[in-house]
């Protein structure tokens, strides 16, 4: 796009001294964007700095204290996102706004539904799907349940949902933070063609080489303020970083290994089948049961899984969300059941219930913190007790040991910089990053022989996320055995030892972290690249 | 039952003759579960307890239990503690909580309806349902053509099995051969078969289909399900404790209700209360039967006026005690 | 499975029930098990159920979670009573409406304005449904009062004047077709006659109301636009918000419907009873929503939950007798069951060490077996059941039904959950 | 601890507001009524005017409190895991008349013989409330509807059983069916020296103030300590707040279900008793039911917590004790019902909005004590 055009062209957003105050947290402060129609604008920031809340307030959701919005070149004012709708703004939200038990054609038409004769006119919508679909690459059924699909799915179905609502103006709150390269790169060259279309995207991520990019303008938030607008032309990654945080981008490299000859966890011929669990019949091996279910056309969660983790040694499970991973913790924890056997520093644990094997030293970082991490409305220390019931220092015969546990939480929020007022602070007052690290200080006590980290640094801002990372490395460099899963490639590559790809059930290569590109990985990951054994 | 006490013909004796200073007259009243406006028993206390106001100027207070009647011994002594003497409970479920209240308050009159004395100052007002019933039973078996009858009772417990009893000793007395049958809407402590006017239809409908021409109800606010039922199914139905060809309003309903067993509340608790003011003590029963016309065949509509000579000599026969109606199935 | 194959095997699932009704009904010599006047009886006691469980579908399908319908069925009951006595049925139709939907506002200002607990809010709104009634009764029907003249008690309304009943022409009256052919007692044709006789002679207009209720509401909540924004309140508020739906308002429409449903039900027992009677719902409320429930918050599943309900409970108040038929019935689905077990036993085709012959299939088997042996037993021997547990025929029915029909029940995912405008947790 | 305290503050202060309105609203009602909201005023508190008659109300009171609050005590337990117990009606009248039955076939010394009644009442109870929980925890079926059906299923067992097999001798001319009366071992020893200590007259009622009393106070400590202090209160705590959560940190959710249903119909199983063992003596045909709906509002107002709920059982017992005054006053007793259902919506939603306040003060308070409220200032 040249000089002078954008002269000439109206603005597609302009956001003018925009400041919105929530109790106790100003989210913005005297905000300044200005977004040039048929381009891409990215805007960064930490977490918190109050990306989402702008957007919310650009979309209709939230009232602004005070500033004024314009688009195209009109003052406007949403009362609610139907305003918003209406002037040709769509939003993507950071977490997926979709309604799981509806199809894809239902989450698209809702709010803007065709009708014939007062009923919902299902085919004529089915058309206007498949030709949005088709006209800008975005495959997707639009009679399967958005229950069904995966990640990558989803994110096409809520970029559909705004494009059916006919927006020129896209907005896109972190829509990668899912997806494997293969999909943002799918993802990027959609929003290519969108923009060539004339189409006007705000695009928020946290990973700034995907950033540098796609993006045509960036504009940088920190604590709620603009800082700063870039010509992503002209600045590093690494420059940006320190725009958003005033820091050095702190890197997960590990340095050398630790990694031992003993076993700490070995998991062998793990199958989990997708309808309900039968056991398998006495006298008949897991491999000769899990070929019968193959037979019977049976899908399998987890397809003879098996692999070892010695102490001091990383694992990292890439993967596409969605191909096993959360079964495969379900199943290590005891939380699903499934076939095959696992054991713990030699001990065969695969009949134990969940408690016993966090007894018996297994620590877990769940890869959804809201739903499986934290009692949110529950004080810290009592989130400390969790999973700590039946131990030292939680437990005092059959009661709960309150004193014991709060001095032991403020150790955690001490040695992990937990950032609250309180050991009875409710858990649901702290930011995300700080959820995380009480998690993961909770899960680290105790001494644990293997530890589950799935996600351990997701939607935390850097700082938090160096943090975390020192702690795994420190655990591990003593001993820890640990199973890592994350999203986060970098992370993922940077932190392990050795790198299992899994897809569809299946561990289809292992690979050696050392000399792998997150770009390969990402095709071992969606099946691009054949599994083959690369150690 | 006649729990060994006198009968109703005898206790009024000289009831009316000692007039007691009549301003002096506290007279309580305490209802069953349901309470005041149920067109029923308790309604059939009150009419007792007014008449006690206007023909003995008594000051009368009456008092609902809560609708779990938890409360039941407690507004005895409410009553008690606010100076009403004589106390009347009403209903069965009043015995133990009378015979309590009895004992703490010695010096206050107490009654109650449907169940034996149990305390020196408590008197029984016991009603011969079963007497009443047999005289119902007599006149459905002698008016059916069909020698089918049927008997609808609200909630299985065993005052409405006297009903029930009866009845169907009464047909029986008739037609040897006479088929009943019986059906209870809800299990005893489930008071909601007296409340269930559409159960009660069913159950009529039911009989009605299969040949009975008569039903005797004894189920309160249900018996209206079984009114309606024989109105479709243009046969006849009996209705019970109050004159119901009166009370119920419906033209269409009326005409089924043959006739209705009447059980003068309202006489035993006037009486009572007359009896009280005579100076009577308690400690014995009063029961009401045929013999004082505490139960009976009403006969509005001058349906069973053409059997007239059989039901009094059935009454008498049970008055002179050659009948003896058993007061359990 | 696609829809259509869904429709088919409902359809060859009641032809396979009806097959063994008729049968059940030859051995045992009870006619009532398919007479029209046991299902007339069972139309009667399912519409209240199934009308206020259709209320609690609209509310839960929004999100709302009604544990009040017993209440706001209270309060139709008696605006039914009220208005009917004075004004006739019409007046009684549409005051009863109000008396419900008033119940449902009531919830839905607690429950969606103010964030409350739904079940508590319904709670309260339980306890208040027979309060407000009984002191509107002690206040307008006491002695001395017009109310009281017409025939009003402080438990009961005066009656209501005007009968509604239609039967169908020809088939169900006048020559009454059906009736001639159910007395015949044929095997299958007598049992198809009563049925139908039973669902089409002397019914209530409000019942035909109901049951037309019953596609409607699946039209207007799975085919129209309201209604996928009414679900959507109920699957995920936040993203219905997103897309400009205005959930609040939807939420309280449902709601509103949803306490006037209730209150319809109140209205349908006012019309049978032809007045109101204090404790007449006696827990159809609760038995509504149970029936929702059962009915995975659908309408053909609640339809079912209420008639199997209605059913029973009609059986068991027309023919305490037919009720030991049960155990046949019961004996011979184990027999089926049985029989299909067995064969897959037996015709199975897999290596034999692969067959699942756990310990675990021989112990069903023999558990079924037993039991089979036992119900047969139990049919041949008991003569009469006391009539205690005569009376709990519906609800030992339904729990049963429950423990052997599959759970795969999904309730709306937002269901009780109190939503915020613009705050996710 | 000055959020706490806040809150606590707070809190009190909403349901003040709440009880007030609740108030104004059934003062509209009885003028509606044509009587004096005064008059009803008068007649909530008017214990009498002697000392009998108001040391009986006083009786009357704590004794209806009593059942009130160990019916709420159940339903919270139940509640607390997210658990709905709509069964704890059909618990309790199982669980009364068993207890009433095999209290009358020994004798035993009386402190024995009132153990032996008291857990066999809590073991039926519990076991009444297991055929839910394992239909629930085996089978998935909603608990919502099968203690439904359990509460009409225990109706016609108990009619049954009081009629059949466990019936007793009755006075002749006596029509409540009735279980064998309890041998005199079996009565609870009463409180009326309470009442001497205070130098009062004894309540003169029949029971007096009913020891069970005692026990209902001492089953609120145990659940609280049961459910505050110990791991099993925590993991129920845990499965209610969050239950995926509870599972992964190795709470054994069925274990959980059957355990805090079973506990929640054990101490519904005694909520007949103090009736049994303090007035009646038997089990009959006219036994108290519906206490464990109330339960179900008592508890919601206590907010699920023992001594929430031993003041929303004495505001219901106050309430209810009026029943005869406000009649004697000539004000509509439904009264009662309406206050009770408009304090515990209004109760709720004064919590509701507290509950935001506070929140949004320990917010700020946080947000303050971490300098997050200050925007940086920043140089562009
Ligand atoms: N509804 C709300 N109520 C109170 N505070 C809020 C609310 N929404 C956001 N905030 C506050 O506003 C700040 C900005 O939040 P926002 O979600 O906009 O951050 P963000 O930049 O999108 O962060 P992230 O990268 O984690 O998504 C947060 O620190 C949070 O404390
Ligand atoms: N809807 C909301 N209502 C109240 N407070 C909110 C809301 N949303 C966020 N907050 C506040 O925002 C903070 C969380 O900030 P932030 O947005 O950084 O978390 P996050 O990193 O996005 O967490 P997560 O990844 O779990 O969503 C907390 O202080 C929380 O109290
Ligand atoms: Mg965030
Ligand atoms: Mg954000």
């Amino acid at each position: 796009m040249s000089a002078d055009t954008l002269a000439t062209v109206k603005p597609a957003v302009e956001l003018e001294g925009i400041t919105k105050r929530f109790p106790g947290v100003v989210a913005n402060h005297d905000i300044r964007i200005t977004v040039q129609p048929g381009t891409v604008h990215a805007i960064v920031g930490e977490n918190g700095a109050g990306k989402s809340t702008l957007m919310k307030i650009l979309y209709g959701m939230q009232k602004p204290d005070e500033g004024t919005i314009r688009v195209n070149g009109a003052e406007v004012s949403f009362r609610t996102p139907s305003d918003a709708i209406e002037v040709g703004i769509g939003m993507v939200h950071q977490h997926f706004m979709l309604a799981d038990n509806f199809t894809v054609l239902e989450n698209i038409v809702l709010g803007a539904e065709p009708t014939k004769a007062g009923r919902l006119d299902v085919a004529a919508a089915r058309r206007r799907i498949t030709e949005l679909a088709t006209a800008h690459g975005l495959r997707v059924d639009p009679d399967r349940l958005v229950e069904d699909l995966g990640v990558g799915d989803r994110q096409r179905v809520e970029i559909l949902k705004v494009l059916y609502r006919g927006a020129r103006i896209l907005i896109l709150d972190e829509p990668t933070a899912v997806l494997v390269p293969q999909e943002v790169e799918e993802l990027f060259q959609n929003l290519r063609e969108l923009k060539a279309e004339g189409l006007t995207v705000i695009f928020i991520s946290h990973k700034l080489d995907e950033v540098l990019d796609i993006a045509d303008a960036i504009t940088v938030i920190r604590r709620g303020t603009t800082v700063a607008s870039v010509d992503p032309g002209e600045v590093t990654a690494r420059q940006l970083a320190e725009l958003m945080v005033g820091s050095e981008l702190p890197t997960p490299e590990t340095r050398e290994s630790t990694v031992t000859d003993t076993v700490a966890l070995k998991v062998s011929e793990l199958t989990m089948e997708a309808g309900a669990h039968r056991p398998v019949p006495k006298g008949t091996s897991v491999s000769v049961y899990a070929d019968k279910l193959r037979q019977e056309g049976g899908r399998l969660l987890l397809d003879d899984v098996s692999f070892e983790i010695r102490k001091g040694e990383i694992l990292g499970i890439a993967g596409v969300e969605g191909n096993g991973q959360s079964e495969l913790i379900e199943a290590i924890m005891g939380i699903r059941p499934a076939h095959g056997t696992i054991e713990l520093t030699g001990q065969d644990i695969t009949t134990w219930s969940t408690l016993k094997r966090r007894e018996s030293g297994i620590g877990y970082i769940p890869e959804d913190r809201h739903r499986q991490g934290l009692l949110l409305e529950a004080s810290l220390w009592e989130n400390r007790v969790l999973g700590h019931q039946t131990r030292k220092p939680a437990r005092k015969g059959v009661w709960v040991d309150r004193r014991a546990s709060k001095a032991d939480t403020a150790r955690i929020i001490k040695d992990y910089d937990v950032r609250t007022p309180g050991v009875d602070t409710l858990a649901l007052a702290l930011s995300g990053g700080n959820q995380q690290k009480l998690i993961v200080g909770r899960e680290m006590s105790g001494e644990p022989a293997f530890l589950i980290a799935a996600h351990p640094t997701r939607g935390v801002d850097v700082g938090a996320q160096a943090a975390i990372w020192d702690h795994l490395r420190n655990a591990r460099a003593a001993g820890l055995a640990v199973l890592l899963i994350s999203a986060d490639l970098d992370e993922l590559i940077g932190l392990s030892d050795s790198i299992q790809v899994i897809y569809r059930g299946r561990l289809v290569a292992a690979l050696d972290p050392s000399d792998i590109t997150p770009e390969r990985l990402g095709g071992y990951m969606t099946g691009a690249i054949a599994g083959t054994e690369e150690t | 039952g006649d729990g060994g006490g006198t009968t109703a013909s005898e206790a009024p004796t000289g009831g009316a003759s000692s007039e007691a200073p009549k301003s002096a007259l506290k007279v309580g009243l305490a209802f069953d579960v349901g309470g005041r406006g149920d067109k029923s028993f308790n309604d059939a206390a009150y009419t007792g307890l007014e008449k006690a106001k206007t023909d003995l100027q008594a000051d009368i207070k009456e008092l609902s239990p809560s609708a779990d009647g938890s409360n039941r011994g407690d507004l005895l002594r409410q009553l008690a503690d606010a100076g009403y003497n004589p106390i009347i409970g009403v209903g069965f479920a009043y015995a133990e909580d009378i015979k309590k209240a009895a004992t703490e308050y010695p010096e206050i009159q107490f009654a109650v309806v449907d169940s034996a004395s149990n305390a020196p100052n408590v008197t029984g007002l016991l009603f011969a349902e079963e007497q009443g019933s047999y005289l119902a039973g007599v006149a459905a078996a002698t008016k059916s053509e069909s020698g089918h009858l049927g008997f609808v009772g609200g909630v299985e417990s065993d005052l409405i099995k006297k009903f029930e009893a009866g009845f169907v000793a009464g047909v029986k007395s008739v037609k040897a051969d006479a088929k009943i049958d019986i059906k209870y809407l809800t299990p005893d402590g489930d008071f909601s078969g007296f409340k269930a006017p559409d159960k009660g239809k069913v159950a009529a409908e039911k009989m009605y289909q299969d040949g009975a021409d008569i039903v005797y109800h004894a189920s309160g606010d249900s018996g209206l399900g079984v009114f309606q039922a024989a109105a479709a199914a243009k046969k006849k139905a009996i209705g019970v404790d109050s004159d119901q060809r009166q009370t119920v309003k419906e033209t269409d309903l009326q005409s089924v209700i043959m006739t209705s067993m009447l059980k003068r509340v309202d006489v035993g608790v006037f009486e009572f209360i007359k009896s009280f003011q005579g100076g009577a003590k308690g400690g014995s029963n009063v029961t009401y039967d045929l013999k004082v016309d505490g139960v009976g065949l009403s006969t509005t509509g001058g349906e069973i006026d053409d059997i007239k000579d059989k039901l009094d000599a059935a009454k008498k026969d049970i008055v002179d005690g050659k009948i003896t109606v058993p007061a359990k199935p | 499975m696609t829809r259509v194959g869904k429709y088919h095997v409902v359809l060859l699932g009641i032809a396979a029930l009806i097959l063994l009704m008729s049968l059940v009904r030859i051995v045992s010599g009870q006619n009532d098990i398919t007479s029209s006047g046991t299902f007339a009886a069972a139309l009667g006691f399912a519409v209240p159920i199934g009308l206020a469980g259709l209320g609690g579908l609209w509310a839960e399908r929004a999100g709302v979670v009604n544990i009040g319908l017993e209440g706001m069925m209270v309060l139709g009951t008696w605006m039914a009573g009220w208005a009917g006595y004075q004004w006739g049925p019409v007046a009684a139709l549409i005051a009863g409406l109000l008396g419900g939907a008033l119940g449902g506002l009531l919830h839905a200002i607690a429950t969606v304005s103010f964030g409350v607990d739904h079940i508590i809010s319904g709670v309260a709104i339980n306890l208040l449904g027979p309060g407000i009634t009984r002191f509107l009764s002690e206040v307008l029907y006491k002695e001395g009062t017009q109310a009281a003249d017409a025939g009003a008690g402080i438990t009961t309304s005066p009656a209501i004047s005007g009968k509604w009943e239609i039967s169908f022409p020809i088939l169900s009256d006048g020559p009454d077709l059906l009736g001639k052919l159910e007395a015949t007692h044929w095997f299958l044709v007598a049992d198809l006659a009563g049925i139908l006789r039973g669902l089409t002679h002397g019914v209530n207009v409000l019942t035909v109301l109901a049951v037309l209720l019953l596609p409607l509401t699946f039209f207007v909540l799975w085919h129209t636009a309201f209604g996928l924004r009414l679900r959507s309140a109920g699957e995920n508020p936040w993203a219905a918000e997103s897309l400009g739906v205005n959930v609040y308002l939807i939420k309280y429409v449902a709601v509103v419907i949803s306490g006037a449903f209730a209150g319809l039900g109140g209205v349908f027992l006012v019309f049978i009873s032809t007045k109101y009677v204090e404790g007449q719902t006696a827990g159809r409320g609760f038995i509504g929503l149970a029936a929702m429930i059962f009915g995975n918050w659908r309408p053909g599943g609640l339809a079912a939950g209420a008639s199997l309900f209605g059913y029973a409970d009609g059986l068991q108040l027309r023919n305490q007798g037919a009720v030991t038929s049960f155990f046949l019935f019961g004996a011979v689905l184990l027999l089926i069951y049985l029989v299909l077990q067995v064969r897959r036993l037996l015709s199975s085709d897999q290596p034999a060490e692969l067959v699942t012959r756990g310990a675990k299939q021989y112990t069903t088997i023999a558990v079924a077996a037993l039991g089979m042996v036992i119900l047969l037993w139990l049919w041949l021997t008991v003569e009469k059941l006391p009539n205690e547990f005569v009376y709990i025929t519906p609800h030992v029915l339904t729990l049963l039904v429950l423990l052997v029909a599959s759970q795969r029940l999904r309730m709306p995912k937002a269901d009780g959950v109190s939503y915020r405008r613009g705050e996710q947790h | 601890m000055p959020a706490g305290l806040n809150r606590a503050l707070l809190t009190v202060a909403g349901v003040i507001v709440a009880v007030i309105l609740a108030i104004a609203i059934c003062s509209a009602a009885i003028i509606i009524a044509g009587a004096s909201p005064l008059d009803a005023m008068g007649a909530f508190f008017d214990f009498g005017a002697t000392e009998r008659t108001q040391s009986n109300g006083i009786a009357t009171f704590l004794n209806r409190a009593v059942p009130l609050f160990i019916a709420g005590l159940a339903v919270a337990v139940g509640f607390r895991m997210n658990l709905f117990n709509i069964g704890v009606e059909g618990q309790y009248r199982i669980a009364a008349i068993c207890a009433a039955f095999v209290g009358s076939t020994f004798s035993a010394p009386a402190p024995i013989q009132i153990a032996v009644i008291i857990v066999v009442a809590a073991a039926v109870g519990g076991l009444y409330a297991l055929i839910p929980a394992v239909m629930k925890v085996t089978r998935g079926v909603n608990e919502v509807i099968s203690t439904i059906m359990l509460n009409y299923i225990a109706i016609s067992l108990a009619a049954y059983l009081v009629r059949g097999p466990f019936a007793g001798v009755r006075a002749e001319g006596e029509l409540t069916t009735t279980t064998p009366k309890l041998p005199e071992s079996a009565m609870f020893p009463d409180l009326n020296f309470l009442f001497d200590w205070l130098g009062m007259l004894a309540p003169t009622r029949n029971g007096g103030l009913w020891g069970f009393l005692i026990v209902a106070i001492v089953l609120g400590v145990v659940i609280w300590v049961v459910l505050e202090r110990t791991r099993f209160g925590f993991n129920i705590k845990a499965s209610g707040l969050n239950s995926s959560a509870a599972v992964a940190s190795g709470v054994n959710s069925k274990r959980m279900v059957i355990a805090a249903m079973v506990l929640s119909g054990a101490i519904a199983g005694l909520i007949g008793l103090p009736e049994i063992l303090g007035d009646k003596g038997a089990f009959n045909s006219n036994f108290t039911a519906g206490l464990g709906f109330l339960g179900i509002a008592v508890a919601l107002l206590g907010r699920n917590k023992p001594v929430g709920i031993a003041i929303a059982a004495l505001l219901f017992a106050f309430l209810d004790r009026a029943q005869g005054p406000l009649q004697f006053a000539d004000i509509p007793p439904s009264v009662i019902t309406i206050i009770q259902g408009t304090i515990v919506l209004l109760v709720v939603v004064a919590n509701e909005v507290t509950n935001r306040i506070a929140l949004r003060i320990e917010e700020r308070r946080a947000a303050q004590q971490l300098g997050r409220n200050t925007p940086v200032e920043v140089t562009a």
